[in-house]
């Protein structure tokens, strides 16, 4: 991480993606409308995976793609970044995109069954 | 052979005397009950006329066999303590048949008599007996403290549990274990008015209130049995008293007249005291006879 | 395959086949019941004597048995008072329902009482005190009534005595890195100061439970009372005394090594002492015979335990010999009362009365029990409680004695409110069907009453075995020099003191018994009990003269001060607090996901923070 | 060879999606395929048990990429012997739920099993892998057919239980990609030896860090006290062999997951002590609040709770008698644990709310299933001579020979808390009077096997304990083993 303008993108883009993720948990841990707390959940889910793409990241890379004469310019190699981290990102929306529809079929069901969206009225199950 | 068979007569005298003693120390306490009351009263053998006319009764009613054997028990406890006690020392007429260690042994067969005769009280269906009868054993409850307490005060002092050796150590040393263990004589004596059951201690057989309680039901023999009873008994108590505490006795004259005298004290104390409620009496017990007990510990443990 | 192992598998399959065979034949069960708690009974005193060993490795730990003198003298009491009651349950059982539950707990307790006495190691010790422990909850909770609270209460204090001693057990392992229990016993005395106190403690927790002993002993009234009075009989009788044997060859074997092991019998003496006395209180003041003799017995043991922390030779003679003594009268009281309520379907003094003619067998059983249990000479109980008592005065226990003859003293009140109760008084037409029990239920009742006769006359015949046993454990042969030293001087051994005494006893009442019965010298007649001094008139039949409510009160009035405090108000008063802690502490799950989010959230806030604490 | 690793993953995934498929040949094979399929693993896994118990760990490459960069498959005797006991779980719930609502409906049936098979191929997946990310994958496939469970039944609570499950599941599934993505960009590397081979050389606070966030996800799935607001609900409303299967299977997989961080991934002293004091809350939190449950179903989820927290207890000893004694604890919790289930749940069958008071008296209409319900009370509270007291034993001794006397006297005293809810609830089924008017189901042929099947092997622990304790004590030993593992995994690359 150098001083330079990119630098501080660099760190910029860090701090954006952990925002998003504490936006999303605030989502989940205080919004009373359940639609909004599979929503921060989704919110969430995308700042990680920006964290994640960010820290696969670094200034200069090309894309982590085999092109024609790519391997004929074998330093190429070096200038490519981190395609593991991408490689998880890919996985990992899967399943989040998984998860909020699990999320939201459960969502219609609570409403069928409750009548509500509230999250504080449904607590049949405590204790 | 021949000296169980001696035994067996020296009982027999012993208990003969007993019996003899026993009764004319009731008489006597009727008539000395009287004058107090400036009644004239009974004569002295008043109650050998009364053994006399319940033994001549020509039938007696039982109400099954623990009442018909009731007195039976009672006589058991009798005769062990006044053969268990030495009545005189150094007499061959008057054996007894006691060892290293009775005074415990006396403890528990002294309470055999009144279970046994308390078995037969409650046989009878009589309510007021069986009152009489919780009413009596809650009252032993509450004078075997101070008895046990002076005994083991006694036990601890001279390391035995032998009345011969208790009496041994009064004729060593010449001195009285009245005088040498105050305390415990104290208490053991506010005991004896438990065991007599004279007023105030006399609820038990309370007789306007129960009808005489654990009695009620007795008639003929069976009074009889239980009235001889009870005056070998009261002779065999005052006896041991005497051997603990006064020395022995080496003649029956001298047995005599302390008996007497140690008898005199609950009969005294009895004419000038109402009748005390059963749980009264049992903290009575629990006071102050139980206290001078614990004294005679103490004095036993520091001496 | 030793004998031993054939023995314990005789008891498991007996259980098992006993369970299942009642779904073929009620008799079968019966036979297969009988045969389960005899014939390893047999084969243990033919086969098993002193010195055998078997072992059965399991787990990695290898699980020892053996027998000496000290266990065989229990395994006396195990295995008689429980083929007795075994014959005894056959008739108690009949026509009741779970008779297969019930038998088949009931030979379960026998072994693992038995494994609990055999066994050389603690872990085959804590195994068969847990089998033990549940079998005879399942036993107390036989009847459905209130076990929520008498079943669980019994088995919550069972069970934090049986971790205490599982704690023990296993840091004696880490210390000594041996399971066996002599390598404890040997090790203890270097042990650091803290584990010396804290072992005993933690083992005296499972002792005392077992042994109802004074703080701990809440749980055994209801208990007992509660339990088959079949079962209870070796409830009380035997599986009570577990707790002593633990007692005795755990504690006092290892306390006696350490100079300061004093002040602790010094406070289990006065454990027992306490426990005796407030035992005896509590048993005055029932209505019910079963809650009678359940605090009758906590009562007893308090006497047994006194003379075993007292740990001097005499003491411990007097504990055990008390010990066997009140495993024969406290079960045959316990199974006279199994017969009574069989009979009568009650056992509350208050409703039953009067049943003296009608189960004259019963009686007479009830009778000499009662008479060995008040310490009445010609019986038993009086040589206990003799030797506790000069044990008491010789090892200068002086207030002690006191408070042990208050409640043997006392204890002549329950005595003859139990005889009163059921077999005097008044009887009443209600009762006028009852038949004595069957025989099966009557025999053993008299075999064990004619035991206690013969003990009483011939202590030396227990007194030997518990001697062998003493000396197995490390004491000096008592016999030889034990008298001497002793404050009683005699020479009991060959019983030539109490004898003479006795035929006295007897003789005087033979001669008296014949001088009333004699007809030839007045005649006697029996009158039935309306026939009674009534304020001058005669009592119709439909007149109720009973007198039994309200049986002890003068008494109870003048010791009322005494019982105002009860200890299971305060461990009902710790469980209700603890239930409302618990009830709060479920309340942390709100029902509300989000709630839930905010905890994951603040767990990890918080582990964040104390990071470098916790890393 | 026996048999290769990948197996155990490959075959069930197949079959769940296979599932389907055969439904529409016939519909009967929606039933019988998830059983032969396990039964097969299940002999599989015996096999390569034995073998690796005589020859060692296999390790298994896919697709030839070796360690570090590939994905492996690690099959020691550790995390076999987890699988082995998740395979034969996961065919007694299969045979338990085999009539499982047969007469009702077609679809559910294939629902339930595609996801029962999920739920064991995502299992077996996290206890086989040796990659932290393929671990993060493998949690998400249990936790969605988890979520799927759960909210199987219509019309009762099942949705909200769901919804907090997913709930929790996704702030797990964050905090696991977080501290993914923080070893990653320090060591560049997902492969668990060889992170456990670099572990020194990472930055200190967010090697804690880091660990913290596993600890976290994880312990939502293994239901470690704060994070565990979804069990009971999830328990309560999930149909009762589900029950069984997340005790006896989901919650081990978790369970296996943070034990592998700690032991061989991390190198943090303090984190054993972490899972003790973690483990002790968990434990005292969850059996108290199970004493005053009114549901029967919840109470069993407490106190499974309770008993994973004491599982985390012994293996924060961190001696080799800890890891055996945790190991000791999961097998008979398992077990013990899927027994309560599964007669549990035919004592409230017909129940609406599956209180406890309804239990009463039901052994006059139950007899086997109430008496085996009983058995696993008796064994799970740890009295002998069944099974939970081995393990309880295991568990004194390990602590007292780790020094933890207070950690003795707290779970001596929990357990007597324990051992009065299921007495209580024993108590009620043998003495109490039926009241209410609910129906008895008597369980099903299959049913009352599988639960004797069970019931036998309580007995057979309980009687005869060395009939595991070899394999657990090699178990635990490799567990301990820390650098072998990570030579075994990497040695691979030459």
């Amino acid at each position: 991480m150098d001083n330079t303008l990119f630098g501080y993108l660099n760190y910029a883009v860090y701090g954006t993606a952990v925002l998003v993720i504490l936006i999303g948990l605030y989502g989940t841990m205080v919004k009373k409308s359940l639609l909004k707390v599979v929503i921060g959940l989704s919110v969430s889910d995308s700042g990680l995976n920006l964290l994640i793409v960010a820290i696969g990241y670094y200034k200069g890379g090309t894309a982590p793609i085999f092109s024609p004469g790519f391997l004929e310019n074998f330093k190429s190699v070096s200038k490519m970044v981190d395609p593991v981290p991408q490689a998880l990102v890919l996985t990992a929306i899967v399943i989040g995109f998984g998860v909020t529809a699990v999320a939201l079929a459960l969502v219609i069901r609570l409403y069928r069954h409750h009548g509500t969206l509230n999250i504080d009225e449904i607590k049949n199950l405590k204790w | 052979m021949e000296k169980v068979l001696l035994d067996i007569l020296g009982a027999i005298v012993t208990f003969l005397v007993a019996f003899v003693v026993g009764m004319t120390y009731g008489g006597l306490n009727r008539k000395i009950t009287a004058r107090v009351q400036n009644r004239k009263g009974p004569p002295w053998y008043q109650n050998f006329i009364d053994a006399y006319k319940l033994s001549s009764k020509k039938s007696a009613i039982h109400h099954g066999v623990m009442h018909h054997l009731g007195p039976a028990f009672l006589m058991v406890t009798s005769v062990m303590t006044l053969l268990i006690v030495p009545v005189l020392s150094h007499n061959n007429w008057f054996p007894n048949l006691n060892f290293q260690g009775d005074l415990i042994f006396l403890l528990y067969i002294m309470t055999f008599g009144p279970l046994g005769m308390a078995l037969g009280a409650g046989q009878t269906g009589n309510p007021n007996s069986a009152i009489g009868v919780t009413r009596g054993l809650s009252m032993m409850v509450g004078f075997e403290i101070p008895w046990v307490l002076a005994l083991v005060a006694l036990m601890i002092q001279y390391h035995t549990t032998s009345i011969t050796g208790l009496m041994a150590v009064q004729a060593h040393s010449g001195t009285w274990l009245m005088f040498s263990s105050p305390f415990a004589f104290i208490a053991a004596v506010m005991a004896l008015f438990g065991m007599f059951r004279y007023s105030p201690f006399d609820i038990v057989g309370a007789p306007t209130e129960l009808a005489s309680g654990p009695i009620a039901e007795t008639g003929g023999k069976y009074l009889f049995v239980m009235m001889s009873s009870g005056s070998v008994f009261t002779f065999a108590k005052l006896t041991l008293y005497v051997d603990l505490f006064l020395g022995g006795a080496d003649n029956l004259f001298i047995l005599i007249i302390k008996t007497f005298a140690l008898y005199l004290i609950p009969l005294l104390y009895s004419l000038v005291s109402p009748r005390y409620r059963t749980e009264q009496a049992i903290r009575w017990f629990w006071g102050w006879p139980s206290f001078f007990g614990l004294l005679a510990i103490l004095q036993a443990i520091i001496f | 395959m030793e004998m031993i192992h054939i023995i314990f598998l005789i008891f498991l399959g007996g259980a098992v086949l006993t369970y299942f065979s009642g779904k073929i034949s009620k008799v079968l069960q019966d036979i297969f019941f009988l045969a389960s708690v005899l014939v390893p009974a047999y084969l243990f005193f033919a086969y098993v004597g002193a010195g055998r060993e078997a072992t059965l490795s399991l787990g990695g730990i290898t699980l020892i048995w053996g027998v000496n003198h000290f266990s065989w003298l229990f395994s006396l009491i195990v295995l008689g008072l429980g083929s007795m009651a075994a014959i005894y349950a056959i008739g108690y059982m009949k026509g009741k329902k779970r008779k297969g539950y019930f038998y088949f707990n009931f030979i379960l307790s026998i072994m693992a009482m038995m494994g609990i006495l055999l066994s050389i190691d603690l872990i085959s010790f804590f195994i068969f005190w847990e089998i033990m422990t549940w079998s005879s909850y399942l036993v107390t909770i036989y009847n459905g009534h209130d076990i929520q609270r008498i079943g669980i209460k019994y088995f919550v204090f069972s069970a934090i005595g049986a971790y205490a001693m599982l704690m023990a057990i296993v840091i004696v392992h880490h210390l000594t890195g041996s399971f066996l229990m002599s390598s404890m016993i040997n090790f203890y005395p270097n042990m650091s100061l803290s584990m010396q106190i804290w072992i005993p403690v933690m083992f005296l927790l499972a002792f005392g439970v077992k042994a109802a002993m004074m703080p701990l002993h809440v749980w055994a009234p209801d208990a007992y009372s509660n339990a088959p009075m079949a079962y209870t009989s070796i409830f009380s009788g035997a599986l009570s005394k577990m707790g002593i044997y633990g007692m005795v060859i755990v504690l006092v074997t290892m306390i006696n090594q350490i100079p300061q092991g004093f002040w602790f019998r010094e406070v289990i003496a006065w454990l027992g002492g306490i426990t005796a006395a407030i035992g005896t209180l509590w048993a005055i003041k029932q209505d019910d015979a079963k809650k009678l003799l359940a605090y009758s017995s906590v009562a007893q043991l308090g006497y047994i335990i006194t003379g075993i922390a007292i740990g001097t030779e005499l003491g411990m003679l007097a504990g055990l010999f008390l010990a066997v003594m009140h495993a024969l009268f406290k079960g045959t009281l316990f199974m006279v009362t199994g017969a009574i309520e069989k009979q009568t379907g009650t056992t509350n003094f208050n409703e039953v009365t009067g049943l003296i003619r009608k189960m004259p067998w019963t009686f007479i059983a009830a009778l000499l029990s009662i008479i060995a249990l008040a310490g009445i000479p010609p019986l038993g109980g009086f040589v206990g409680k003799w030797m506790l008592y000069e044990s008491l005065i010789t090892s200068n226990h002086y207030l002690l004695v006191i408070v042990i003859f208050f409640s043997s003293t006392a204890a002549f009140l329950y005595c003859y409110k139990f005889l009163f109760g059921f077999f005097l008084g008044q009887e009443e037409k209600e009762w006028a069907h009852v038949k004595e029990a069957p025989a099966v239920m009557v025999v053993p009742m008299l075999i064990m009453a004619v035991m206690m006769f013969v003990l009483g006359t011939f202590p030396g015949i227990i007194l030997k075995p518990i001697n062998s046993g003493l000396m197995d454990l490390g004491f000096v042969d008592s016999f030889k020099h034990l008298w001497e030293s002793s404050v009683i001087l005699n020479v009991w051994g060959n019983h030539v003191v109490l004898q003479p005494i006795l035929y006295w006893i007897i003789g005087i009442f033979v001669f008296f018994m014949i001088f009333l019965t004699w007809k030839g010298f007045k005649t006697t007649r029996y009158v039935s009990t309306k026939d009674i001094s009534s304020s001058g008139e005669v009592p119709a039949d439909d007149e109720n003269l009973t007198f039994s409510v309200g049986f002890m009160q003068p008494f109870m009035r003048a010791v009322a001060p005494a019982m105002r405090r009860q200890i299971d108000k305060y461990y009902n008063g710790i469980a209700d607090g603890l239930e409302s802690l618990f009830e709060f502490i479920r309340r942390i799950y709100t029902g509300n996901g989000q709630t839930y989010t905010i905890y994951v959230i603040v767990f990890v806030v918080i582990v964040l923070l104390f990071k470098n604490i916790l890393f | 060879m026996v048999g290769t690793p990948v197996l155990f993953i490959a075959i069930p995934l197949l079959a769940a999606f296979l599932i389907p498929l055969l439904g529409m040949i016939w519909k009967e094979l929606v039933r019988i395929v998830p059983g032969l399929v396990l039964t097969y693993l299940l002999i599989l896994a015996v096999n390569l048990l034995v073998h690796v118990l005589a020859h060692g760990p296999v390790v298994e490459v896919i697709a030839g990429w070796v360690p570090p960069i590939g994905i492996n498959l690690v099959f020691s005797v550790f995390s076999g012997f987890l699988v082995t006991l998740m395979i034969f779980l996961g065919l007694l719930v299969w045979a338990y739920s085999y009539r499982f609502k047969r007469n009702v409906d077609y679809e559910p049936a294939l629902k339930y099993f595609l996801m029962l098979m999920m739920l064991i191929t995502g299992s077996v997946g996290i206890v086989l892998t040796g990659d932290i990310f393929n671990m993060f994958v493998f949690i998400e496939i249990t936790s969605i057919s988890g979520y799927g469970l759960t909210a199987f039944y219509k019309g009762r609570d099942s949705a909200e239980a769901s919804f907090k499950y997913v709930l929790l599941g996704s702030v797990a599934s964050t905090f696991l990609l977080l501290a993914i993505m923080i070893i990653y960009s320090q060591l560049g590397t997902l492969n668990m030896a060889d992170i456990a081979n670099k572990i020194h050389l990472m930055n200190p606070t967010l090697k804690i860090v880091s660990y913290i966030f596993f600890v976290t996800a994880l312990g939502i799935e293994a239901e470690i006290f704060p994070l565990n607001g979804w069990a009971p609900d999830a328990y309560a409303e999930a149909p009762g062999p589900v029950g069984a299967a997340f005790a006896g299977i989901v919650v081990k997989a978790s369970v296996y997951a943070i034990i592998r961080y700690t032991f061989t991934i991390f190198d943090l002293s303090g984190a054993f002590n972490f899972l003790i004091i973690i483990g002790m809350i968990t434990l005292i939190v969850a059996e108290t609040a199970a004493i005053r449950q009114e549901k029967l179903k919840r109470m069993l989820a407490y106190s499974s709770i309770g008993q994973m927290g004491l599982v985390l207890v012994a293996f924060g000893f961190g001696t080799e008698e800890g890891v055996f004694a945790a190991l000791f604890l999961m097998l008979n919790h398992a077990i013990i644990k899927s027994l309560l289930f599964f007669s549990g749940s035919y004592l409230v069958y017909n129940s609406k709310c599956k209180y406890i008071k309804e239990v009463n008296g039901m052994s006059k209409f139950l007899p086997v299933t109430s008496l085996l319900f009983a058995l696993g009370a008796f064994a799970i509270v740890g009295l002998p001579p069944f099974a939970g007291f081995w393990s309880k034993l295991s568990v004194m001794t390990a602590a007292a020979d780790s020094n933890m006397i207070l950690i003795m006297v707290l779970v001596l005293m929990v357990s007597v808390v324990e051992l009065v809810y299921y007495l209580r609830v024993v108590n009620r089924i043998y003495f109490f009077k039926k009241e209410t008017a609910i129906e008895p189901k008597k369980p099903t042929f299959n049913a009352l096997v599988v639960m004797i099947v069970l019931g036998v092997i309580i007995l057979a622990i309980g009687f005869y304990p060395d009939v595991v304790t070899g394999v657990l004590h090699k178990a635990s030993a490799s567990l301990m083993d820390k650098s072998q593992y990570i030579h075994h995994v990497l040695s691979l690359r030459q």
